[in-house]
Order: structure tokens, then sequence, then C-alpha cells
């Protein structure tokens, strides 16, 4: 315990010292963006040129036009007036070895950018306050926690708000509202579905739980979900785990190929699985006492179940490790800018 | 009550299912030789206009049938062809091939020009038109196409479609039997339990380390600590894992041990109240009941997991239940849990978790045995009455899989294609399958 | 009439949707209805977002241990909320410049997508990867053949992980070309004895019946738990009288 | 010595854990890889496809998952690219649009051949789970009404005439977990035999065992897969390999071989202690 404190602080301490050095001498942890400005009118009017030179080729192929392409056309021009000077630009990730052009000189698009530059240090430390978890529970975890938890719950919210909400129960019940406002590329064919009534009373509903009295309302809507969501599995595991998954077990116990007669590999893998999801179905069968034949039989079962547990472990492992592998990525590479053999900065 | 409309609705589903069996799909079909008819019959669109270009378009295709799609809601219709002639499986090095792809094009309801409906590859000599209205009729034509400026002549289908919507998916019949036979037996043997048979079923030991583990935490004063899994309650796993909080929440309402669950979605939160709520009333100890004990931390996996560790090694409590759908958490949930030293009981239907489980917990409830504890815990002998239902469903199973496979071996041995491999189909296609009631 | 009505709005919704099944015409209804879900769980945030804030707001009012994190997390939450929310720092669509709100929320270079890059993302994913160190120490100390079952588990496991990297060919092509000399039968035909082509052979074989049987039985339990439920059997999600 | 790893406090583990990782990483070790049959299985379902041919590449991951998927998912689009398919990119994940943008991202710096709406489209997410799967398995636009930019799917060559996703020659589903490989199987790819490839991670590899091969053609089984992927495509498309990220996968079996290893260690340590008490009677 006592020593193994000491190692880590020696390790921390080295590891902050290294960091210092690497920071002042300002050969890592910056982040740089590609500037592009966007014009709407200048865009729109290309977009317009390239519809005109599909319209001329279709003309010189003596083709008939199609209504979609000059109908957007049309649509295109109509707006051409209110794009009248919107101009913006537009920020892109650059990675360090876009900092220079092909010919060597610096490229002006690119630029020093403190936001991502701060960003990627809170991202970094971040990182490691929670990796001292491992160490045991601390002021750092603790507040890193209190970010993720806050932070993530907020995405979420903001993330159903935008696509559950606006475009889902929105887009559907008032669609031309949403039109004009957030969601101008919602198609004109979208008409008012008045069946979202129901979602939206239902939800009503639900939030009836804040009011003082009959909270218990709240019961409804959770009663209609849990119940489409117990008839919605009931057939849909059914049909695909249950039927499918014996369809899949009937095979022939004996393979046997006119050409190269029999198959003794494939033979025996199809009667091994075949025992082997036998006595798993009978291990799981609550009617018997796991005794005499029908306990042998289970015993063989667990044997399968855990040799399919082993083998998940072990690929899960692989996994997990591919993880570390991607946190390391980005503290030494991103972060840290070690070069790493394999990747050319 | 409830009891009665179930039956109802059930009934109904099966008078449904007899009135469909007697609907076969309308079939409205028609080939002929295209060429000479095909440009006389349909007027010419614009592959005709630009005809003849320089250079040998490719043949076009021959015998185009337009048939009803069966088993859809009248809005699909297959359009069938044989191939154009130049059309070849394989072409010799050096060639291109002749024949690209082929436009399906169609005519609705004999307006004058015939628009594109899809397109096919080369080698493909049937499309689906899902874009079909049953009060419409549809003309199809089909075009070799090599490339733009060389397509073959239109072949048509002579007579109009319009696609017919089936009232009975017949692809779903067998699987209605089937249905019919498992949900027969769990309702079956629930209304025998109700009149008082008596059921055996085996132990489960996972079911008996949730009373002892309550029991533990009680005595070191310490909480207890129920995880209904990270989705929400529009997951079998979750209203399982809901069902067990019920019971946990009952006795830990009994010994008077006090119970925490951080959830990850709201209405997982929502639904966790009212079952722990009414678990305390049920109890009598209503007034142990804490709305807050039962909380919603983050809907994100790892914020959640965050939370929920944290709360862990600082609250430390003696016994964990993690009861429903898990993914990658499980193992820093049970990890944590063995470092502070807590009985941990597991149940999940997710594989890929068990293993962890299996290794890191005290007692797992492995797959079926998950949904089996509520019944269990219950203590309600009725409930009991769906195991058996589930061993009727089981026993379907084994007996289909030995069946199958015995008839399956026989048909390799004989060799040839005879009556056995036509047993296999039928069963594997046809009861298992979706090529309908009978071959 | 707080239980009863709730029954069988849950079982008559439960039975049209099974029947849907069967239907063409109603085969749809399944996915709406999830549609539907997904829409109500979105609004529910409102209660999940409001019982977090509550829950804190109590923790700083009355200076409970750790009330310094509550304000922590609450700023993060409100913060993240207010930025995502109104689109800060977000351009519009390219193909709607005139409409200023039409950009979308996770934009690049928007205040919605820093927040998602340089915070959730990095918190989020190193706690997942603290995942390896876990295993790290279960395997030290929770892996034990405490029985044959136990036995069984680990001994797949070491034959999975060598399989899966080159390291089980290294130790095993070796074994075999020394199992060949002795018996002198060719390597090929011994292949199969090679660690990564056991793997090959447990994934093909064993896990392939051990998860049948497990997908099986959990394919059984759904529908029995869901019939329970739609037909009011098992209603403890369903709470009490009062 | 059995005493000191019998008090071993488990803060060593993670320390030597993270050094197993982090050395071999910054040392750059490689091993050989050769493609085994399952990953096979699942380059020629792509390789055998006609040049050209539609695929919905359904990418549902999750930053914290990118790890281990991010270069089986690189591997996917750019054998893809290499066979000039068309590529319609979707999601059911939130978290996986950025994912999305970022392997659009190597399409638009390798092959800038590929133009938007003519070779591939970014449809990006809808909310609904297996929800969504189910209504694009039979109409498209009733979800998907406009891409990710906003634009109408009608005015887009790709979409203008695709009704549904049965009209895709292949699915190619990159999965983290659920909605994933075993929703898109039981709502598209089985009811409406559609051709259907995936990667998962290695937790999710073995419930799709059972799919392989009636209902899935084949699965990528985490990053060793991803790696032989990789080699199967260099091996036939040489001229990648001057591209150093094309061996990401590769590149990361190196640490996965000593982490491997060290894990192997430790349960062998870790049961001799066991042993050794159950003998003196302690444990």
């Amino acid at each position: 315990m006592k020593n193994s404190t000491i190692i880590w602080l020696v390790l921390l301490v080295v590891g902050g010292g290294y960091l210092m050095f690497r920071t002042g001498s300002g050969s890592m942890g910056r982040a740089y963006v590609r500037h592009e400005t966007f014009d709407a009118k200048a865009s729109f009017e290309e977009q317009i040129q390239k519809l005109d030179n599909e319209e001329q080729k279709d003309i010189a192929d003596g083709k008939k036009l199609p209504e979609a392409k000059s109908a957007a056309r049309e649509r295109l021009e109509a707006r051409l007036p209110d794009l009248e000077g919107i101009t913006w630009t537009k920020v892109k990730s650059a990675e360090r070895g876009e900092l220079t052009t092909d010919a060597g000189q610096p490229d002006p698009a690119v630029v020093f950018s403190w936001s991502r530059t701060i960003g990627l240090w809170i991202a970094a430390l971040g990182t490691f306050a929670i990796m001292s978890f491992l160490w045991g529970d601390n002021v750092f975890y603790k507040l890193a926690e209190a970010v993720v938890v806050g932070a993530s719950a907020a995405y979420a919210m903001v993330v159903g708000f935008w696509t559950g909400i606006i475009q889902n129960l929105f887009g559907k019940l008032i669609p031309s509202v949403m039109r004009d406002t957030v969601l101008p590329g919602l198609p004109s064919s979208q008409h008012t579905e008045w069946i979202y009534i129901i979602p939206l009373v239902l939800s009503v509903l639900m939030l009836w739980r804040l009011a003082p009295v009959g909270g218990w309302i709240s019961r409804w809507p959770l009663a209609f979900f849990i119940g489409a969501t117990a008839g919605i599995r009931l057939v849909a595991y059914l049909d695909a785990d249950f039927v499918q998954q014996i369809a899949n077990t009937i095979m022939p116990l004996i393979v046997f190929d006119n050409k190269q007669g029999l198959l003794i590999g494939k033979s025996i893998g199809n009667i091994v699985i075949v025992i082997g999801v036998l006595t798993c179905l009978i291990y799981f069968f609550f009617s018997f006492e796991h005794t005499g034949a029908v306990g042998s039989a289970a015993r063989v079962g667990i044997f399968f179940l855990m040799i399919t547990f082993g083998a998940g472990f072990g690929f899960t492992v692989m996994g997990r490790i591919a993880l570390i592998s991607d946190r390391f990525n980005f503290l030494f590479y991103d972060w840290l800018w070690l070069p790493l053999p394999g990747i050319d900065a | 009550m409830t009891d009665r409309v179930s039956w109802t609705v059930a009934l109904l589903a099966i008078a449904v299912a007899v009135v469909g069996l007697s609907e076969r799909p309308a079939m409205a079909q028609a080939t002929l030789d295209n060429k000479s008819e095909a440009k006389a019959e349909s007027p010419p669109v614009e592959e005709a206009e630009t005809e003849p270009k320089p250079g040998n378009p490719p043949q076009p295709p021959s015998d185009v049938t337009a048939i009803d799609r069966p088993d859809d809601a009248g809005t699909g219709i297959i359009v069938k062809w044989s191939l154009s002639p130049d059309d070849v499986a394989k072409v010799d090095e050096g060639q291109t091939r002749k024949v690209i792809r082929y436009e399906i094009l169609r005519q609705v309801d004999g307006q004058d020009d015939f628009t594109l409906a899809g397109e096919a590859n080369f080698q493909k000599s049937s499309f689906n038109d899902l874009k079909c209205d049953p009060n419409s009729s549809y003309i199809y034509q089909v075009v070799a196409v090599e490339n733009e400026d060389s397509k073959s002549t239109p072949a048509a289908a002579a007579t109009e479609v319009s696609p017919v919507m089936q009232w009975w998916d017949t692809r779903r019949t067998w699987f209605l039997v089937i249905l019919l036979m498992v949900c027969g037996a769990v309702i079956q043997f629930i209304r025998l339990a109700r009149a008082g048979r008596s059921l055996k079923v085996r132990k489960i030991a996972g079911l008996e380390a949730v009373n002892e583990a309550v029991g533990r935490a009680t005595e070191m004063g310490r909480s207890c600590l129920f995880i209904p899994g990270i989705l929400d309650i529009n997951d079998m796993q979750t209203v399982a894992g809901i069902t067990v909080l019920s019971r946990v929440a009952g006795l830990a309402a009994e010994y008077g041990a006090s119970l925490e669950v951080p959830t990850s979605r709201s209405l997982v939160m929502t639904t966790a109240r009212e079952t722990v709520q009414a678990a305390y009333l049920g109890a009598g100890r209503p007034d142990a009941y804490n709305e807050d004990n039962i909380y919603y931390l983050t809907d994100e996996q790892f914020g959640y997991v965050a939370g929920v560790t944290g709360t862990m090694v600082r609250d430390k409590p003696a016994a964990c239940f993690y009861m429903g759908a898990f993914f990658a958490e499980s193992l820093i949930l049970a990890e944590t849990g063995n470092s502070i030293g807590a009985i941990q009981v597991a149940g999940t239907a997710m594989p890929s978790q068990l293993p962890f489980f299996v290794a890191a917990c005290d007692y797992t409830l492995i797959g079926e045995e998950f949904f089996a504890a509520s019944a269990y815990l219950s203590g309600e002998e009725h409930q009991l009455g769906s195991l058996k239902g589930q061993d009727v469903g089981k026993m379907i199973g084994v007996t289909l899989v030995v069946v199958g496979c015995l008839v399956a071996s026989l048909a390799s041995l004989s060799g040839g294609d005879n009556a056995l491999h036509d047993v296999v189909s039928f069963l594997t296609d046809n009861v298992l399958g979706d090529k309908g009631f009978l071959p | 009439m707080k239980r009863t009505v709730p029954l069988v709005i849950a079982a008559v919704t439960g039975f049209i949707l099974i029947a849907s099944y069967f239907i063409p015409y109603a085969q749809s209804w399944g996915e709406e209805a999830m549609i539907w879900f997904d829409i109500l769980a979105a609004i529910a945030f409102v209660l999940g977002g409001g019982n977090l804030l509550k829950m804190h707001l109590q923790k700083i009012s009355n200076r409970r241990a750790g009330w310094g994190f509550s304000i922590v997390t609450i700023s993060a939450f409100l913060i993240t909320l207010f930025i995502g929310l109104s689109k800060m720092g977000v351009n519009p669509a390219e193909k709607f410049p005139e409409w200023s709100w039409s950009g979308d929320y996770l934009q690049e270079g928007g205040g919605f997508k820093w927040m998602y890059d340089f915070i959730y993302l990095p918190l989020a994913a190193t706690m997942f990867s603290l995942l390896a160190f876990y295993i790290a120490s279960a395997a030290f100390r929770a892996f034990r053949a405490k029985n044959t079952e136990a036995l069984i588990l680990l001994g797949t496991a070491f034959i999975v992980l060598f399989g899966r990297t080159y390291a089980g060919i290294y130790v095993s092509q070796p074994i075999i070309d020394g199992l060949a000399s002795i018996t002198g039968a060719e390597v090929e035909s011994l292949m199969s004895l090679r660690l990564d082509r056991i793997t090959s052979t447990i994934t093909q074989v064993f896990i392939l019946a051990g998860n049948r049987a497990i997908t099986i039985g959990i394919a059984l339990g759904i529908v029995s738990l869901s019939l329970k439920v739609l037909m009011g059997v098992d209603r403890s999600y369903l709470g009490s009288e009062e | 010595m059995s005493d000191f790893f019998r008090n071993l406090d488990r803060r060593w583990i993670f320390l030597v854990m993270g050094l197993s990782v982090a050395i071999p990483m910054l040392m750059g070790v490689v091993f050989p890889e050769e493609p085994s049959q399952e990953v096979l299985d699942v380059f020629n379902a792509v390789e055998d496809l006609e040049d050209g041919s539609n695929i919905l590449m359904a990418y549902d991951y999750d930053p914290a998952s990118k790890g281990e998927l991010e270069p089986m998912a690189a591997a996917f689009v750019r054998h893809c690219a290499e066979k000039t398919h068309k590529l319609y990119f979707i999601t059911l994940w939130p978290a996986a649009i950025p994912m999305l943008q970022k392997n659009i991202e190597i399409l638009n710096r390798e092959y800038p051949e590929y133009t938007y709406g003519e070779h591939y489209v970014n449809l990006g997410f809808r909310p609904g789970n297996e929800g969504v799967i189910k209504v694009v398995v039979t109409d498209l636009k009733k979800l998907y009404g406009n891409d990710v930019a906003g634009t109408d799917l009608n005015e887009l060559p790709m979409t203008a005439n695709l009704k549904n996703i049965q009209g895709m020659d292949l699915i190619v589903n990159v999965s983290a977990g659920t909605p994933g490989t075993k929703e898109w199987v039981q709502y598209a790819g089985t009811p409406f035999d559609i051709k259907m490839v995936a990667g998962v991670t290695g937790v999710g590899y073995t419930p799709l065992v059972p799919y392989v091969p009636a209902q899935l053609t084949g699965v990528l089984g985490a990053i060793k897969a991803a790696a032989e992927y990789e080699e199967a495509v260099l091996q036939n498309y040489p001229e990648l390999r001057k591209n150093p990220a094309t061996q990401e996968g590769l590149r990361r079996m190196g640490p996965q071989l000593v982490a491997h290893m060290l894990i192997i260690t430790l349960i062998i340590i870790g049961n001799i202690i066991f042993f050794m008490d159950r003998k003196r009677g302690v444990a």
C-alpha cells in the first residue's frame, strides 16, 4: 500500500514535469482549424449553373427534361434575391499535417484555434480525471463525474428535443410551421398527420404527474406503451429467436455428399451443435429437478454454456483493450504529439 | 375481467386468421411477344423517339408479366420478364456487357406517358414495384439498357394490373399456429394453477440469494442498490427487472432495509416509483417509502455508470442487484461492487454480458431464468403456471429439432432428391419459414 | 378504476399489435407505436431532468456532503442544455441560408459539437476504457477455477485469448510441425489444431449451440412475461390502488 | 513471494495493464495477420458484388466504442470505394452522426471521384431505434424525407427513385450494441432477405454467431477481424499500402497481443495462489 502510493506519486511528478517542458517548448497540445468563407448567393448560382449544364447535355442528347430538375432550378432561382450578402465562415478541424500546403508553404487557411486548444486540454485533463478513479475515489474523479452526469443528461435531452419532439412530433403535427422555422428541408409532401395527436395527448397525461392531483392518470400512457412493448416483442422474439433459431438448427447429423462421400468434420460439427442446443434447453427446463438423466444432460448443457461464456469473455477482452489503445492514441498523438510509428503526423 | 378482454381479443385474431385463409392473392397476368404490339399498344416513349441510333441497341427482353405482389397491403406489383438475348451471364475477356441494366417503366391509369418505376441490374429478371396504389391500374414496360444512347425497344405487359390488398399474410399462417400453441400452453397452465392445481418447479439458486442479500444488508445496517438495466421501459428486460424490483422492494420494506434505485431513463424512474410505492404499501410500510431514493441520473451509458460507481464507493451498499438489459457497464458495476464487498445478484438476457456477471457476481440468473424470477419471487402459485407453459414451448422446440434432424439425416443419406427432402423443406420453409401454409 | 383502466389499455394495445403482425395493412402499426414511444420518452425528459435538478438543488440547500459537486453538475447540465437548444454558434444549413435556425445542432464548429467533442466524448470514452483495467483485476481476483464449470470457462477463455492474436499461431505452429514430423502426417491435416483454427471451431460449433439455446430460452421467457403483463397476471409495474 | 501476490494492491495491476498497452503502441509493434475464413466470407460478400452495387452503410456506434470499430468501418468504406459501390450512410444512434461524417471524410479525401448524391449519400440519424428499420425497409421517405443536409431526397439522383432499402444489394452494419446488427437482421435482413454483413465489438460477436450464415453472411469480431479484413483488402488492392491509415487495425494488434498475454498471466498467477491457499486450507 505505502510503497505503491510513493510509486504513483513519482509517476505523477515525472509526468507533470514532462508536460510542462513540452508545453513550454510549444510542441504539443495545440489545435488548428481550416476557415472557409461560405457565400450563399455564390453557391446557389453555382448549383443553378450545374443544373443548366445538365439541361444543355439533355437537350443535346434529345432527351425529355425531367420535371424534378427544372422545378428544382426554378425554386433555387426564386430564392436568389433573399440571399444577398448572406455569408459566414465555415470551420473545419485541421490535422497537423495540413499546416503547410503540398508546396511546403504555410497554408493561410489554417489558423490556430483557441477554443479547440482549450477543448483539447479539457479533454486530456478530463481523461486523466476519470482514469484517476483507478487510484481510488478522489476529488478529480468527483469533479469529472459531476460534469459528465450533468452534461450527458443535457446532451440526451437536446438530442431528444431536436429529433424526437421537433422532427417526429411537430414535423408531423404542424409541418408548415416547422418548414417556415427550423425544418425548411421538410418535403412539401408532408401534411399534418392528425394521428400524432395521440402521442401528444399521451405525453400530456404523462406529465400530469407533476400536477397536484390525479397523478395516477400518468399510468395510462405507461400502460399503453408497456402493452405495446409486450405485444411487439412477443411476436418479434417468437418469430426471429424461437422459430428461426429452431429452423436453423434442423440439419442433417450425417452430412453425405455425392462427390466426396461422408463429410466427417461437418457431420461431427452438426452433431455437437444439435446435442449442445438440446442439452442447454434441458438445463433451462423448470419442471424437473436436475437429477438422474435430466441432471446429467443439464450438466452437459452447463458445460456448453460455460464454453460459450468463456469464449465470450475472451472476445470481450479484445474489445476492451482496443478501447484503452484508443484513449492512449488520443493522449499520445492528438495531445502530446508523440511520433507514433505507423501514422505520419 | 382483463382476462376476459384478452380472451376476446385473442379469439378475434383467430377469426381474422380464418377469414384471411380463405382469401388468395388475386392474379392479373398477361404475356405477349413484344416488339410490334408493344409499340402499337403503348404510345411511343422517349427511347422510341430517339431511335434509330448509331450502333445497334440491345434486343429487348420478352414475356413481360406483371402480377399483384402477394401478402401486402395492395402497394406492390411484381414485374417479371425473360432476359434480353443480349444479356449474357458471363462476358468473355475484353468484351463489354451489351445489357448493363433494365429500366422498368409504368403507365398509371392509362395516362398517356410511361414513367420510370425503377431499375434492375443485368441478369435480373424481376422487379418489385412497391410504389403502387390499390385504386390505380398499371401497365408496365421493360427496356434493356446498354447506355443512355443505346436502349432496346420497350417490351410491354399486355393487360393492366391493379394491386390487391390482402387481409391476411399467408406467409405467417404457420407462425400463428405456433404462437397459439405456446401462448395457449402458458395461459392454460396459469388457469390450472388458478384452479388450485399445485405445480412443482425446481429451485433456482440465484433466487434464494435475493432474500439472503436483503437480509444481510439489514443486519449490516447498509442499503440495497437495485439497477434495472440501462434500456428504456420499451424493452422486456427492463419490464422483467421492474417486476423483480417490486419483490425486492417488498422484502426491503419488510426487513426495514433502505433501497436505492438510480435509473438511466425518465420513464423507468416513473415506473419504478409506482412499483416500489405499491410494494411498500403491500408490505404495510407506506411510511417507509421515500420517492427520492428512486432517481434519474442520465440517459448516457457511461455518464450513468460514472454516477452509479461513484455512489457505490461512497455509500458502500451491502447488496447490489443488477436486473435488466446491460451492456459494457456490467463489468464496471460488478467489479466495483466486488471491491466494496457487496453481495451481488445479477439477472440479464444479454448473452454478451453473462460471462462477467457469472464470474464477478455471487449469483447470476441466466437468460430465461431471469424472466422466470418474478414468477418465483411473487410466491403466487398461478404465476408459476407460466413457467410450465415455457417448458411446453421448449418441448415443442426440442421435438421439432429432433424430428427435423432425423429426417434431414435420412434425406442426406438417401442422396438425390426424394420425398424426404420435401419433408425437410416443408418443415423449414413452410412450418418454420415464410413460404406459406402448404408447399 | 386506477388499476383496471390501465390494465385494459395494456391488454387491448398489446393484443391488437399482436394481431397486426398477421395483417399486411396493419403490419406497420408496431413501428408507429415505437416512434410514438420515442416522442413520449423525449418529452419525459422533463420528468427526469426536473428530478435531477430537484435532487441537486436540495443537496445544495441542505449543504449535504458534496453539495459543491452538485453545483458543478447543475451548471454543466444547464450550460449544455442552453448551448444545445439555442444552437449556439451554428450556421444555417447551406441549402437554406435564409433560415437562420436551419443548421444542424451538431454542426462542425457549433457550440454543441464543441461540448460533444471535448467534454462528452472524451469523458465517456475514458469511462468505457476503464473496463480494460477492470478486466485485468477481475482476471486476477475473480476468475478462479473453483469447480469444473469455472475451469471450462477459463480454458475456453485462454484458447480464445491466444487464438485471437498472432501469439496463437506463434505458439501452436511449432507444436503442429513437431507433431507432423513425429507422426509423419502432413502439416495441412493437423492445421485444424492450430489455436486460431480451434478458436474458429469453438465459435462456429460450441458458441453457436450455447447462444442458440440461450436465445430460444429468452424468446420463451419474453413470450410468457409479455402474456402475463397483457393478461394482468403480473401487474407489479402498475403501482397501487391509492 | 506468494504473499506479495496475495495482498497485491490492484492498482499495481492497473499500472502494468496501462504500460502493456502504451509501450507496444509507442514502439509501433506490428504482427503479421492472415485473413481467416470468417473474415474472407465478409470480404467476398463485398468483393463479389458487381461494381457500382447499392450498399447500405448502417453504422451504429458511438465515441465510446470507436476505438474498437473505427478501423473496420474505415476498411469497409475503402473496400466499397475501390469497388465503386454506391453507398447509403445511415445510423440509428444519435451519437454516431459524427462517426458517419468521419467515414465520409475518407471518401472526400482519398476518393475525390466520389460525388455526393451520385455515389454516396448521408441519410443521417432518425430516432425510433428498430422502429426506424421497420419503416425504412418498407418506406424510406416516410422517415427520411431529406438527407442530413436537409436536401429533399427526391432531388438526389441516387435516392430519387429509391422507395425503400429493399433495393439494396447488401447491408453493411457496424454496430456497438442495441439497436444494431440483431435488429437489422430481425427487421430487415431476415424478413426481406437482403444480404447482410456486420462488424461488431468483441462483446457483441458471440451472440451473433447463431445468425451466420443463414441470416447473416458474415460477422467481423473486434479489432482482430478488422486487422484481418484490412489485410484481405491490402492483398487485393496493394496500392493502398502506401496509406498508413489503411493499416490502423493491424497497428492496434500490437498492444492487443501484449495485453492478452498479461491477462493470461494474471489468471494463471491468481489461480496458483488460489490453489496454494486451498491446500493450506486458508480459502
